[in-house]
C-alpha cells in the first residue's frame, strides 16, 4: 500500500525577531491508510510545527527542507493551486482551541459547508445539506446547524472541528491537541468519536497530544519529540509501558496510573528544564536532564536507532535498556 | 495590550548574578536592564526612531533657541526685515507683516506648541489614569458614575467644548492646556480602566489578596507599575492630540495672543492675507512644523506601543 | 443542555485492558532518583480524629451571573482539613472548585454557612483576614501568571513579609523559603525576573512566597495544570515533602485523578457545587460509590475499573441545578435502570440528597450500603 | 458685467460680519452692514452731500429753518414715490417720526433726533412742519433717518418685529429680494427709482467668513467688490489685471486712551485708573513719543494718515490739522514735559515715580485678544513709551472683558477704534462732562471719563449753530482743546482698502474727491455702479443723478476684458474633476483585475 | 481637524482606540441555546435597558451642561443683539430683558429646563428666528458635507487599513500607514488652507468656498446639483482626509489583531484563497469592532464639520456654531451643542445595540 504520508528529514527553521530558531531538526515517518500515530513531547517541541508543515501553514519566511509527501506529491515544491486542491481534501487538521478555530460570526453549518463549495464545487444549499449530515455523525443535532460557535460548548465545537475535517474525505486528519482543553468526560466521548470515525473511514490519523496515557489509549504508535527530533517512535502501548528512550520513560512515568499502589504518593518528575529551541545542547540533546547519562552523550548526536522491529530509540543506550 | 517583558525576547539578561547586593541596588540594576531593553527593541523601530530624532532635533532646537536667534526680532518695533518678504539667504523663511523673520517666529513658537501640548497631555493622562484606576477598582455606582462620566467625554464633540471652555475661562497659555486636559483625559481613562481590569484580573493580583495585601499595596506596587508603560504610551500620542487641539484653538483666535504660538502664526498669516499675497513662507513652516512635531510624537508613541505589545511587531 | 443523546457511547475498549497488568511493571525501570524523601514506609497521616485545622461547614456561594440568573458555584458543601493531611478536591470544570477553595481562603465571602480556622470562624474585617492569611496561603495554577513580571524573584517572595510588616531577617526568611522550595543556591535566583525562569521553576517560587510567611495551610489551585508533564512530578514530590518537613496541610484542586493518586490522603469529589463522595483516596479511586465517581474512574486511561462510563451530555450549569438528586440527569445508575431496581428511581428525581456521615450523596449508594450491612 | 441667462445684470458684493446683522428692520439698525441696507431702499429726507458730505436734498427737495431757529420746515419732493407706484408724502415722513417717538425700541436708537421734536405737523401732502424747544443743528440734516410708507407700515401691528420682508414697497434705488440670514441678501433694482434707477438690476450681498476667502472669491470672479482689505491682500489683488484696488481715506480711526479718572456727575470717583495720568504732563509726554507716521509705515504699509483727533480728514469741513500745534516726535520734548511736572525721582528700576502718589508710572496697557494689529502696535508704544523711564504692561484680553473693563474705569490706557460719524454732536459728546454716569456703575457712553467745561461750551455752541460756519469753528476749536489734553491719542485714520471687478466701473465715493465705497451714510457706494460695458456703451449718454460720475471710482480706461470665462474656469475644475475620479475607478478596476488573475498563484 | 482628542492613531484597538472592553467578546462558558431561551431575551431586554438608560443619563448631562457652560462664555449678548453703535443704559437693560438675561440664574435655569422638555429651544439672539429652523436650514448641508467625506473616508479607508492590515510588513502597508500618519498629523484647517491655495488659487479648478455659487441665482435642479457638487469636492475631500487617516490606521489595527486568529487558519488550511480568507473571515470579523469605534469618533466628525466648515465656508452646522460662539449666541449655541452632543450618544448607542444584533460573538456579561 502507498503511504498516505510521507515525511522524509523534514526540518524546520523559524526565523523571527529571536533570530532563528531550529524547532523541527530533522524528522522521518510515514504513515499508511487506517494507520493511527501519536506524536507526544513537551510543549515547544515542534510537534504543531510538524503539523502545519503538512499542508505549508507555516509563515512564510519559515525555512523548510526535507520532504513531505502527501498522497504521492510534495507539498513543500508543488504549486500553489495544487496545494490548495490538497489542503483539506487530502489532509486536514482538527486545531486545538476549537473557540479560536471557529469563525465566531459564521453560523458553523456554513463553516462546515466552505470546504465542500470549494473542493467538490458543490452549491452552498447542497453543501450544508452535507454539513448536516456530517454533523449528525459526530452526534449533533440538525438544529445545531444554525448555531453561532460561542453557542455551542467546547466538547461540541471539537465535534464540530471533528465534522468539518471530515467533510472533504481527507485520507489524512491531523488532530493537534484535539482534546487538551477538555474536561475528563468531554475528552473521553471526543477520543471515542475519533476512534470510531477513524476506524470506520480508514482514516490515517496523527494525534499530537502531550499526554502519554490518552495517546497510548488511542493510536496504534507513538512517536515522542525532543527538541524537534523524534526519541522513540514504536507500538503505543508497549513504549508507553516501557520505554527505551529515559525521556519517553519520563513522560510516561508523569501520567500515573490510577490504582497503581507503586505510583501512590509517588510522583515522578524529571529534573532540569526543558531545552531552548534557539540554544540547543550539544550532542544528545536530552543529556542535561538524562538521568542515565554517559560521558559519551555530549559529545556524540544521537539518530533514532532500531531497538526493534517496529520499534526505534534514540538513546545510545538504547540496546544496553531494551 | 500586553505589558509584560516577553519571556525569551530578553534572553540578554538571562545570565544570573550571584554576587550578593542590597535588594535596593538589584532593584535599580534590574531597572537599568529593563529600560536597556526597552531601548534595544525600540531602537528596531526605524519609524520611531525617525520619530525620535525629530524629537530630539526640535527639543535641541527649541532649548537653544535664545542661544542663536535673536527673540527681540519678534518685537514689533525691532523687526529687521521688510513687508513680506520671500525667502532670502537673510531671512531663510522671509517676513511677516511686519518685517519680522518667520524662521524666528517659528522656532521661538516651538516653544509655547510643545509647552502647551506637553503640559496639557501630562494633565490629561494623569487625570485620565486616576479616574481610570477608581473606575476600575471602585466597582459599584462610583465605577458606573466615572464611566458615564468619561463616555460622555469620549462622545462630546471635544473641540466644541474645548472652544467653549476657552472662551469662558478667557485664552490664555493655561486656559489653553486645561480646556485641551479636560477634553482629553476619557480616552486615556477608558483605556486605564480597561488595562487596570486586566491586570486586577491577573492572578498575580490574586495571590497578593491572598497574602494579605490591601487596596493601597496592590495600586502602587502592582497596578500602577504594570500601567506605566501603557499610560507613557498614550501619553505620547496625546501630546501630538494637544499640540493639534493648540494649533485649532489658537487658529481659531483664541489662541495666546502675546505668544507667538504656530497655530497663532497661522492665524497671524491667515489674517494677514497670506493666501492671496501668495505668501506661502508664511503659512508652510509653521503648518509643517505642527505636522512634523505630531508625526514625531505619534512615531515614538506608536513604536513604544508596538514594543510593549509584540502582537503588533509583525514578522521583522 | 443539549439534548443531543446521539453522544458518543464509547465503544468497546479493545484489549489493552488486558495490558494494564504488564504496564504496572514498568515502574522498576524508572530511574528513581527523587524517592530519597518519600519512604514508602509513610503510611496515610489521614486523621479523622483529629481536631481539623480548617473546616466548612454548609457552605454556600452564589454568584450573579448575567440575565438575572443566579450560579450557586458552591451549594452547601461540609469540608475539614486535619492539620498535616493533603486533601484533593476534584471534579468536572465548572463545578465549584476554585470557589470553593477562594472561599476558604477568605477571598470569597460565603452567601451562607461558615468558615473556620483552628475552631474559630473566620472574621472579615481586614485585620482578621490579613492575620488568617498569614497562616494559610495560595499556590495559583499558572506561576507565570501569579507572578509579577516587573518584580524580582526577591521581590515576588518577600511581598508577603512586607506586607504583613515583617521586616526583621527579610534576607534570610526568603533564602530560607527559596532553598525549601528546592532553588538552590536562593541567592542565585534573588536577581530572576520570572520569566527567565521556567515554568516550573516559576511554580516554586510561588511555593516560596506561601512558605515565606509560614504558613500553616496551603491551598493549591491546580498548582501542576499548566506545567509541562515532564516537571508536573517535581512539584508535586515538594509538596509532599514539604507536609513530612514542615507539616504543612494542603488542600489540591484538581481534576487530574493521577494526581490526587500521587500526592492526596483525602479526596472529595465535587459536582454542582456540592462534594459527591468523599474519603481516603486508596479507597474512593479504587472503589467508587458513587455513580458519578465511578464514571470519573472508569474513563480514566487503564482506569481499575473494568467498563467505562461515558456521561452523555455537557458539563452541569451551575445556574440551572436540577431538582432532586443534581446528580440524576447524568446519571448512569438511573438511566441504566439501577436505582430502579432499588427502588429509589423517584427519590433520585425528587429529593435532594447531601453528604452524610456516609461520606457519599446518592439515594442508591446509600440503600445498597444499608442493604448489605 | 455678469449677464445670466436671460440678460439681467448682478452686481455681487462680498460681505464680511454679514451673519452679525440680526434682521433688516430699517429702524432698529444698530450695525453699519444694517445702515448699508437701509441707505439702498429707504431714503431719507436730507442725504449727507456725495462732495463734502454738506448735508443734501433726499426725500425733501429743500428745508428751511425760522428765524428763531425753532420752526423746520421741509418740502417733500413731489416726484417721490414709492416702489409701488405711491407718492411719498409729508404724512410718511410724520408717520415715522411720531413712531420713532412712541415706540420704545425704535426710540431707543433714534431718540436724540425724534424726542427734540415738540411739534411734527403735515399741513398738506408736500410740506412738513417740525418745532424743537431749542435750537438744534441736528435737524439740519435729520440724521439719515429712513423715512417708512404710511401705508404699509401704519397696517402692522408690530413693526418692531419687522424682519425684512422681500417685495416691501421701499423708496430707495433697490428693494428686498431675498434675506437668507448670515447667507445673503438679495436687492432687485427697483426699474422705476424716482430719483433715476441704477444701470443693473441686482445687487447681492454674499457673505464670507474671513476677507481672504472673499478675496480669494474676488479672484476667482465670484464676487464684484469687496471692502475691508489689508495691504497684503490689496498687494495682491492689484497684481491682477482684471481688478481695481481703490485705496481711499475712510472714516475709521484708531487710538489709545488713557483712564482720566472714572467718576460719577458729582465725582465720585470708582475703577482703579492710575492717578498719574489724569495729570495732563503724563499724558502729553506720551503723546511725544508716539511715532504716527511710523505706524502708518509698518502697520498699514502707508494706508492711512497720522492721527490728530476725533474729526477724520474726509470731513473736511471739520477736519482740524495741527499744523505748528502738533505734537513734535521726540522722547527729549517729553522727558522735558516730566522732569518740569515734577516726575523726576525713579524707582530701582530706573522708572519714574508720581510725586502725589508715589507710584511708579507703570501702566497696564489692555488691547484686544483677536486684533494682531493691536498686538503688533503694543509692541512700538511698549518701547517708545520706555524712553520716558514709564513702563507699559501690555495686557491681551477678549473684547467683551476688555469692555467690561474699561466701562467701569478699571484699567490704565486701553485700545480703541471707532467710526467717526458725519454728525459732530453725535460723537463728540462722549467728550462732554454729561456723559458721566449718575451712578458709580460702568457705562461706554463716554470717552475715558473725559470732562472739561470748555468742551462742554464748545459742544453746546457747535449744536446750536445752525450756521455751518460757527459749527466748524467750535468743532474745530474742540478738536484742538482734546489734542493739547490728549485723553486719547488717535494713532492714525486708516484708508477703506477696496476692490472691484473691472467688469464695474463708476462706484461713488463718499465723498466724491476720495473717500469710501462701502460703509456709507448713503446709497451712492454701490447704486452708482455701472457695469463696464454699458458704460462703454453709454459714455455719451445723460445721466442720472443717482448714477452721475462725479464720484466714479471706475477708471474709465479700464476695459472690461474679463469676461465670464470664469465659469468656463470652473467648469474646467468640474471636468478635470470628473475625469481624475474616472482615472482612479478605472485604474482601481485594472488593479482589482490584476490582483484576481495573480491571487491564484499568491500565497 | 478631527483631532482634538479623538484618540490618537494607536495601534490597538482593543486599548488605543477606546472602546476595549465594550468592542470584546468573552469566550465564557455559555449555556447552550434553547433552554435558556427566556433567559436569553431577559438579558437582551436587560441590555437595551441598560443602553437606553446610559444614553438617556449621558443626554440629561448634556441639557445641563450646555445651559452652564454657554451662561458662563464672556461674551456680550447684549452687543451682539443691539450693533457696533454704543448703547445707552436704558437701551442695555431693555436688551436684555428682552434676552431674559435680567433674571437671577436659578430663574434662568428653570426656564431652561421648562423650556427644553416643551421642546420650546427658543429664539436666537442675532436673527429672531427660532434657532431650531436655523438649525434644520443648515442641516442638510452638513448632512451633505459630512455625509460625502464619511462615506468617502469610510470606503476608502476601510479597504485601504484592511489591506494594509494583512499585508503588514509590505511596502504597501508601509507607504499607506505613513500617508495616514501624515494626514492624521496634518492639522485640519491647514490642510484647507494649502488645498485651497493649489487647487483653487493656483489651478483654479475649484471655488474657494461656499456652497453655491453667489450669482448663481435660482437654478434648475441639474446646475444647481453639479454647482453644489462643484464646491464640495474640496471641503469633502479635506475633511474626508483626515477621518480617512483615523479608518485606515484603525482597520488595520484591527485587521491585525485578527490576524492572529486561529480561524484564519483553519480557513487557509481549507484551501482558499489568500484573498478569500481576508475578504470572507477576517474583514467582516474586523469590521464589527471597527464599526464601534467608527462611532465612537462620531464627535471627532464633529469637530472636523466645524474646522472645515469654518475653512470652506460651507454653510453648515459647524459654521453656524463658530458664527455663533463669535457672538455668543446662546440659545443657538446649546442648540447646536445638544444636537452634537445628542447625536453621537444616538450614534454610539445604536451602534452598541446594531453591534449585538450583528455580532454573534458578543455576550455581554455583568
Ligand atoms: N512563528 C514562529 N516563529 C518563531 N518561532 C516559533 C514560531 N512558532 C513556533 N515557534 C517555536 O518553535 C518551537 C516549536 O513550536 P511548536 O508550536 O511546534 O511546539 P509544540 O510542540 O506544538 O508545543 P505545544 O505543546 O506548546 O503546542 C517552539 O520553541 C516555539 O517557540
Ligand atoms: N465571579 C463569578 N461570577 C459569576 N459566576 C461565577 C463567578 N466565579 C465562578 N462562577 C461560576 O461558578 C461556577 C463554579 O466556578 P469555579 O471556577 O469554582 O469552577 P471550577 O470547578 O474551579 O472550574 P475549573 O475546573 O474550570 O476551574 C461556574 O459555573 C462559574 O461560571
Ligand atoms: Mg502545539
Ligand atoms: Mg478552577
Amino acid at each position: 500500500m502507498t503511504p498516505v504520508l510521507e515525511i522524509d528529514d523534514l526540518r524546520i527553521t523559524y526565523r523571527g525577531s529571536r533570530g532563528e530558531v531550529p524547532a523541527v531538526r530533522g524528522i522521518s515517518m510515514s504513515l499508511e491508510p487506517g494507520d493511527t500515530l501519536g506524536l507526544a513531547g513537551e510543549s515547544g517541541c515542534g510537534k504543531s510545527t510538524v503539523a502545519g508543515a503538512i499542508l505549508r501553514l507555516l509563515p512564510r519566511e519559515t525555512q523548510v527542507t526535507g520532504r513531505i509527501v502527501l498522497d504521492g506529491d510534495d507539498v513543500l515544491t508543488m504549486s500553489f493551486g495544487k496545494l490548495r486542491a490538497v489542503r483539506w481534501a487530502g489532509a486536514s487538521i482538527v486545531f486545538q482551541g476549537a473557540m479560536h478555530s471557529l469563525n465566531p460570526v459564521h453560523r458553523i453549518a456554513r463553516q462546515i459547508a466552505e470546504p465542500i463549495v470549494l473542493h467538490e464545487g458543490l452549491s452552498s444549499d447542497a453543501a450544508e445539506k452535507r454539513a448536516v449530515e456530517l454533523m449528525a455523525q459526530v452526534g449533533l443535532p440538525a438544529w445545531r446547524a444554525s448555531s453561532y460557535p460561542h453557542q455551542l460548548s467546547g466538547g461540541q465545537r471539537q465535534r464540530v472541528m471533528i465534522a468539518m475535517a471530515l467533510a472533504c474525505s481527507p485520507q489524512l486528519i491531523i488532530a493537534d491537541e484535539a482534546t487538551t482543553a477538555l474536561d475528563v468526560m468531554i475528552q473521553a466521548q471526543v477520543l471515542a468519536l475519533i476512534k470510531r470515525l477513524v476506524a470506520e473511514r480508514n482514516i490515517a490519523l496523527v494525534m499530537i497530544s502531550h499526554d502519554l496515557s490518552v495517546l497510548a489509549d488511542t493510536c496504534d504508535r507513538l512517536a515522542v519529540m525532543y527538541a524537534g527530533k523524534l526519541v522513540e517512535d514504536g507500538p503505543s502501548h508497549e513504549v508507553f509501558a516501557a520505554a527505551r528512550h529515559p525521556y519517553a520513560q519520563a513522560l510516561s512515568a508523569a501520567f500515573p496510573t490510577v490504582g497503581d499502589p507503586a505510583e501512590r504518593r509517588n510522583p515522578h518528575g524529571l529534573a532540569g528544564d526543558p531545552p531552548d529551541p534557539s540554544n540547543l545542547p550539544t550532542g544528545c540533546s536530552f543529556h542535561p536532564r538524562c538521568p542515565v547519562v554517559r560521558d559519551d552523550c555530549a559529545s556524540t548526536s544521537v539518530e533514532l536507532r532500531r531497538a526493534r522491529d517496529d520499534w526505534r530509540a534514540a538513546c545510545l543506550r538504547v540496546e544496553e535498556v531494551a | 495590550m500586553r505589558t509584560e517583558p516577553q519571556p525569551g525576547s530578553m534572553s540578554g539578561s538571562t545570565n544570573v548574578t550571584t554576587e550578593l547586593k542590597s535588594p535596593r541596588s538589584i532593584v535599580w540594576a534590574r531597572r537599568r536592564a529593563s529600560l536597556a531593553d526597552f531601548w534595544r527593541l525600540y531602537r528596531r523601530q526605524r519609524a520611531g526612531m525617525v520619530g525620535l530624532a525629530i524629537l530630539v532635533v526640535i527639543t535641541l532646537l527649541t532649548v537653544l533657541a535664545p542661544w542663536y536667534t535673536d527673540e527681540s526680532e519678534l518685537n514689533a518695533a525691532n523687526a529687521p526685515g521688510g513687508r513680506m518678504e520671500s525667502p532670502s539667504t537673510e531671512f531663510w523663511f522671509g517676513t511677516d507683516q511686519i518685517g519680522r523673520p518667520i524662521l524666528t517666529m517659528v522656532i521661538w513658537g516651538a516653544r509655547v506648541s510643545l509647552q502647551v501640548g506637553l503640559v496639557a497631555a501630562v494633565l490629561a493622562v494623569t487625570l485620565g489614569t486616576v479616574i481610570g484606576m477608581a473606575a476600575a477598582h471602585f466597582g459599584g455606582w462610583i465605577s458606573w458614575a466615572l464611566m458615564r462620566l468619561t463616555d460622555w467625554f469620549i462622545v462630546l464633540p471635544s473641540l466644541v467644548l474645548a472652544i467653549a471652555l476657552v472662551i469662558a475661562l478667557g485664552p490664555s497659555k493655561l486656559t489653553i492646556i486645561i480646556a485641551i486636559a479636560l477634553t482629553s483625559w476619557a480616552g486615556t481613562a477608558r483605556l486605564v480602566r480597561a488595562q487596570t481590569m486586566a491586570i486586577e484580573g491577573r492572578p498575580y493580583l490574586e495571590r497578593a489578596r491572598a497574602l494579605g495585601a490591601g487596596n493601597w499595596h496592590q495600586m502602587t506596587r502592582h497596578v500602577l507599575p504594570n500601567l506605566m508603560p501603557l499610560v507613557l504610551a498614550s501619553a505620547t500620542l496625546q501630546v501630538s492630540s494637544a499640540i493639534l487641539a493648540e494649533a485649532s484653538l489658537s487658529f481659531l483666535g483664541l489662541g495666546d495672543p502675546s505668544a507667538f504660538s504656530w497655530g497663532g502664526i497661522l492665524e497671524r498669516a491667515f489674517d494677514a492675507g497670506a493666501i492671496s499675497a501668495g505668501a506661502w513662507w508664511y503659512m508652510l513652516p509653521p503648518g509643517l512644523a505642527i505636522l512634523l512635531v505630531v508625526l514625531a510624537f505619534t512615531l515614538c508613541g506608536r513604536a513604544m506601543e508596538v514594543v510593549l505589545n509584540p502582537r503588533l511587531r509583525g514578522n521583522q | 443542555m443539549s439534548g443531543d443523546g446521539t453522544s458518543a457511547q464509547s465503544g468497546r475498549r479493545s484489549e489493552e485492558r488486558a495490558q494494564s497488568s504488564a504496564e504496572q511493571t514498568r515502574s522498576g525501570a524508572r530511574p528513581d532518583n527523587m524517592s530519597d524523601t518519600r519512604n514508602g514506609a509513610r503510611t496515610g497521616t489521614m486523621n479523622h480524629d483529629a481536631k481539623p485545622l480548617l473546616s466548612a461547614r454548609d457552605l454556600a456561594v452564589r454568584f450573579n451571573a448575567p440575565g438575572g440568573r443566579v450560579a450557586r458555584a458552591v451549594d452547601g458543601v461540609d469540608i475539614d482539613l486535619a492539620p498535616g493531611e493533603i486533601l484533593a478536591l476534584a471534579g468536572e470544570s465548572g463545578c465549584g472548585k476554585t470557589t470553593l477553595a477562594r472561599t476558604l481562603l477568605g477571598l470569597e465571602r460565603p452567601s451562607e454557612g461558615t468558615v473556620a480556622f483552628g475552631g474559630s470562624p473566620l472574621r472579615y474585617s481586614t485585620r482578621a483576614l490579613k492575620a488568617y492569611r498569614r497562616a494559610v496561603q495560595l499556590v495559583l495554577q499558572d506561576p507565570s501568571g501569579a507572578l509579577n513580571p516587573r518584580h524580582t524573584v526577591y521581590d515576588a517572595v518577600a511581598e508577603g513579609l512586607r506586607i504583613h510588616g515583617i521586616h526583621d531577617n527579610e534576607r534570610e526568611r526568603v533564602a530560607d523559603a527559596l532553598s525549601r522550595a528546592g532553588l538552590r543556591p536562593p541567592e542565585k535566583f534573588f536577581l530572576t525576573y520570572p520569566h527567565e525562569l521556567s515554568g516550573g521553576q516559576r511554580q516554586r517560587v510561588v511555593i516560596a512566597g506561601a512558605l515565606v510567611l509560614e504558613p500553616q495551610v496551603i491551598i493549591a489551585d491546580e498548582p501542576v495544570a499548566s506545567l509541562d508533564a515532564s516537571v508536573r512530578g517535581e512539584i508535586l514530590a515538594l509538596l509532599l515533602r514539604l507536609r513530612d518537613e514542615l507539616g504543612l496541610a494542603a488542600i489540591v484542586v484538581t481534576h487530574d485523578l493521577g494526581l490526587a493518586w500521587n500526592i492526596a490522603d483525602r479526596i472529595a469529589v465535587m459536582y454542582l457545587g456540592r462534594i459527591v463522595e468523599e474519603g481516603p483516596v486508596d479507597r474512593v479511586l479504587t472503589e467508587p460509590r458513587h455513580p458519578y465517581t465511578q464514571a470519573l474512574v472508569s474513563v480514566l486511561p487503564n482506569s481499575p475499573l473494568p467498563e467505562p462510563v461515558v456521561l452523555t451530555g455537557e458539563p452541569p450549569d451551575a445556574t440551572a441545578v436540577p431538582g432532586g438528586c443534581r446528580f440524576h440527569p447524568r446519571c448512569q445508575v438511573l438511566a441504566g435502570g439501577l436505582a430502579e431496581q432499588a427502588g429509589v428511581d423517584d427519590e433520585c428525581r425528587r429529593s435532594d440528597v447531601a453528604l452524610g456521615t456516609d461520606h457519599i450523596a446518592c439515594h442508591y449508594a446509600r440503600t445498597m450500603s444499608t442493604a448489605t450491612t | 458685467a455678469h449677464a445670466s441667462d436671460d440678460g439681467s445684470t448682478t452686481l455681487v458684493v462680498g460681505k464680511v460680519g454679514l451673519n452679525d446683522i440680526p434682521h433688516m428692520n430699517p429702524l432698529d439698525s444698530g450695525w453699519v452692514v444694517q445702515g448699508e441696507f437701509n441707505n439702498l431702499m429707504y431714503d431719507p429726507l436730507i442725504r449727507w452731500g456725495q462732495e463734502d458730505y454738506v448735508p443734501a436734498p433726499g426725500l425733501a427737495e429743500s428745508w428751511e429753518v425760522s428765524d428763531d431757529e425753532l420752526t423746520w420746515t421741509y418740502h417733500i419732493d413731489p416726484d417721490a414715490t414709492w416702489s409701488d407706484g405711491q407718492p411719498v408724502t409729508a404724512n410718511d415722513a410724520k408717520f415715522t417720526f411720531e413712531l420713532l417717538q412712541t415706540n420704545e425700541l425704535f426710540n431707543s436708537r433714534h431718540g436724540d433726533l425724534v424726542d427734540l421734536m415738540t411739534s411734527i405737523e403735515a399741513p398738506d401732502e408736500q410740506t412738513l412742519v417740525i418745532t424743537t424747544e431749542e435750537p438744534n443743528a441736528i435737524l439740519n440734516h435729520m440724521n439719515n433717518i429712513p423715512i417708512m410708507p404710511e401705508h404699509v407700515w401704519g397696517e402692522m401691528e408690530n413693526p418692531d418685529e419687522y424682519t425684512g420682508e422681500p417685495g416691501q414697497p421701499t423708496s430707495g434705488p433697490f428693494e428686498l429680494a431675498e434675506y437668507s440670514p448670515g447667507q445673503r441678501v438679495v436687492l432687485t433694482a427697483n426699474p422705476d427709482y424716482w430719483d433715476g434707477p441704477v444701470a443693473y438690476d441686482e445687487l447681492i450681498f454674499q457673505s464670507y467668513e474671513t476677507t481672504e476667502a472673499a478675496v480669494q472669491a474676488l479672484q476667482q470672479g465670484e464676487i464684484d467688490f469687496l471692502d475691508g482689505l489689508n495691504p497684503e491682500q490689496a498687494g495682491a489683488l492689484e497684481q491682477n489685471e482684471d481688478i481695481t484696488v481703490s485705496v481711499q481715506p475712510s472714516r475709521h480711526l484708531e487710538n489709545i486712551s488713557f483712564n482720566m479718572g472714572a467718576r460719577t456727575k458729582d465725582g465720585q470717583e470708582f475703577g482703579d485708573g492710575h492717578p498719574a495720568l489724569q495729570d495732563p504732563a503724563v499724558r502729553q509726554a506720551i503723546h511725544h513719543v508716539v511715532d504716527k507716521q511710523r505706524l502708518v509705515d509698518v502697520i498699514l504699509d502707508g494706508n492711512g494718515t497720522p492721527g490728530v483727533s476725533w474729526v477724520a480728514p474726509i470731513f473736511t469741513e471739520h477736519f482740524w490739522d495741527p499744523g505748528e500745534d502738533a505734537f513734535e516726535v521726540s522722547a527729549d520734548a517729553g522727558n522735558q514735559l516730566l522732569d518740569d511736572a515734577g516726575y523726576t525721582e525713579r524707582t530701582d528700576a530706573g522708572i519714574r515715580i508720581d510725586p502725589e502718589s508715589g507710584e511708579p508710572l507703570s501702566f497696564r496697557l489692555f488691547y484686544h485678544s483677536d486684533r494682531p494689529t493691536y498686538a503688533d502696535i503694543q509692541d512700538f508704544l511698549v518701547e517708545w513709551v520706555a524712553e520716558l523711564d514709564i513702563e507699559l504692561e501690555p495686557i491681551p484680553m477678549e473684547t467683551t472683558p476688555l469692555n467690561e473693563e474699561t466701562d467701569a474705569g478699571n484699567y490704565d490706557i486701553a485700545f480703541g477704534g471707532w467710526n467717526y460719524g458725519p454728525d459732530p454732536s453725535q460723537d463728540l459728546a462722549y467728550l462732554t462732562c454729561d456723559r458721566l454716569p449718575d451712578e458709580p456703575e460702568p457705562t461706554d457712553l463716554t470717552f475715558d471719563f473725559y470732562c472739561n467745561d470748555e468742551v462742554d461750551a464748545l459742544w453746546l455752541q457747535q449744536l446750536q449753530a445752525t450756521d455751518p460756519a460757527e459749527r466748524a469753528e467750535a468743532v474745530k476749536e474742540i478738536q484742538r482743546i482734546v489734542y493739547q489734553d490728549s485723553p486719547q491719542i488717535i494713532l492714525y485714520y486708516d484708508h477703506a482698502i477696496e476692490a472691484y471687478s473691472n467688469d464695474w466701473t463708476g462706484f461713488g465715493m463718499l465723498p466724491s474727491s476720495g473717500g469710501a465705497i462701502a460703509k456709507q451714510q448713503a446709497a451712492y457706494g454701490y447704486a452708482q455702479a455701472v457695469p463696464a460695458d454699458a458704460a462703454d456703451e453709454s459714455s455719451g449718454d445723460d445721466e442720472g443723478d443717482a448714477a452721475g460720475d462725479d464720484g466714479g471710482a471706475g477708471a474709465d480706461g479700464d476695459d472690461a476684458a474679463a469676461s465670464s470665462d470664469d465659469d468656463g474656469g470652473s467648469n474646467t475644475g468640474l471636468i478635470v474633476g470628473i475625469v481624475i475620479a474616472a482615472v482612479v475607478v478605472i485604474g482601481g478596476v485594472v488593479f482589482l483585475m490584476r490582483r484576481r488573475s495573480t491571487a491564484e498563484e499568491r500565497e | 481637524m478631527g483631532n482634538l482628542s479623538t484618540t490618537p492613531p494607536s495601534v490597538s484597538p482593543s486599548g488605543g482606540a477606546g472602546g476595549g472592553d465594550d468592542a470584546g467578546y468573552s469566550a465564557g462558558t455559555t449555556p447552550p441555546g434553547g433552554v435558556h431561551r427566556s433567559a436569553a431575551r431577559r438579558e437582551l431586554w436587560r441590555f437595551l435597558a441598560g443602553r437606553v438608560s446610559g444614553a438617556v443619563v449621558s443626554m440629561l448631562l448634556v441639557l445641563l451642561s450646555a445651559f452652564f457652560i454657554f451662561r458662563v462664555i464672556g461674551g456680550d449678548p447684549v452687543r451682539a443683539v443691539g450693533g457696533d453703535s454704543p448703547m445707552t443704559p436704558e437701551q442695555r437693560a431693555e436688551i436684555e430683558e428682552r434676552l431674559g438675561l435680567n433674571e437671577p440664574l436659578r430663574v434662568q435655569f428653570w426656564e431652561y429646563v421648562k423650556d427644553v422638555f416643551t421642546l420650546d429651544w427658543g429664539q436666537s439672539y442675532v436673527s429672531s428666528a427660532q434657532v431650531t429652523d436655523l438649525m434644520w436650514d443648515r442641516l442638510p448641508n452638513t448632512l451633505l458635507l459630512t455625509g460625502t467625506a464619511l462615506i468617502l473616508a469610510a470606503g476608502l479607508g476601510v479597504w485601504i487599513g484592511a489591506r494594509a492590515g494583512w499585508r503588514q510588513g509590505s511596502t504597501f502597508e508601509k507607504t499607506q500607514v505613513g500617508i495616514s500618519l501624515t494626514l492624521w498629523s496634518a492639522p485640519t484647517f491647514w490642510l484647507g488652507m494649502i488645498v485651497i491655495i493649489v487647487f483653487s488659487v493656483r489651478l483654479d479648478l475649484f471655488p474657494v468656498n461656499g456652497m453655491r455659487s453667489a450669482r448663481g441665482g435660482d437654478q434648475d435642479f441639474l446646475p444647481d446639483l453639479l454647482d453644489v457638487a462643484h464646491h464640495l469636492v474640496l471641503p469633502a475631500c479635506t475633511m474626508a482626509a483626515v477621518i480617512y487617516a483615523q479608518y485606515v490606521l484603525i482597520m488595520r489595527s484591527s485587521i491585525l489583531e485578527e490576524r492572529g486568529n486561529d480561524y484564519l487558519t483553519v480557513a487557509k488550511a481549507k484551501g482558499l484563497r489568500d484573498d478569500v480568507v481576508r475578504r470572507r473571515h477576517a474583514v467582516p470579523n474586523a469590521l464589527l469592532p471597527t464599526v464601534t469605534l467608527i462611532a465612537l469618533q462620531f464627535g471627532a466628525i464633529f469637530n472636523g464639520a466645524l474646522l472645515t466648515e469654518t475653512i470652506f465656508s460651507w454653510p453648515g452646522l459647524g459654521l453656524l456654531f463658530y458664527q455663533a460662539i463669535k457672538i455668543p449666541d446662546i440659545p443657538l449655541l446649546q442648540v447646536l451643542f445638544i444636537f452634537f452632543a445628542g447625536t453621537t450618544i444616538l450614534a454610539n448607542m445604536l451602534a452598541d445595540i446594531i453591534y449585538r444584533f450583528l455580532d454573534p460573538r458578543v455576550r455581554r456579561s455583568a
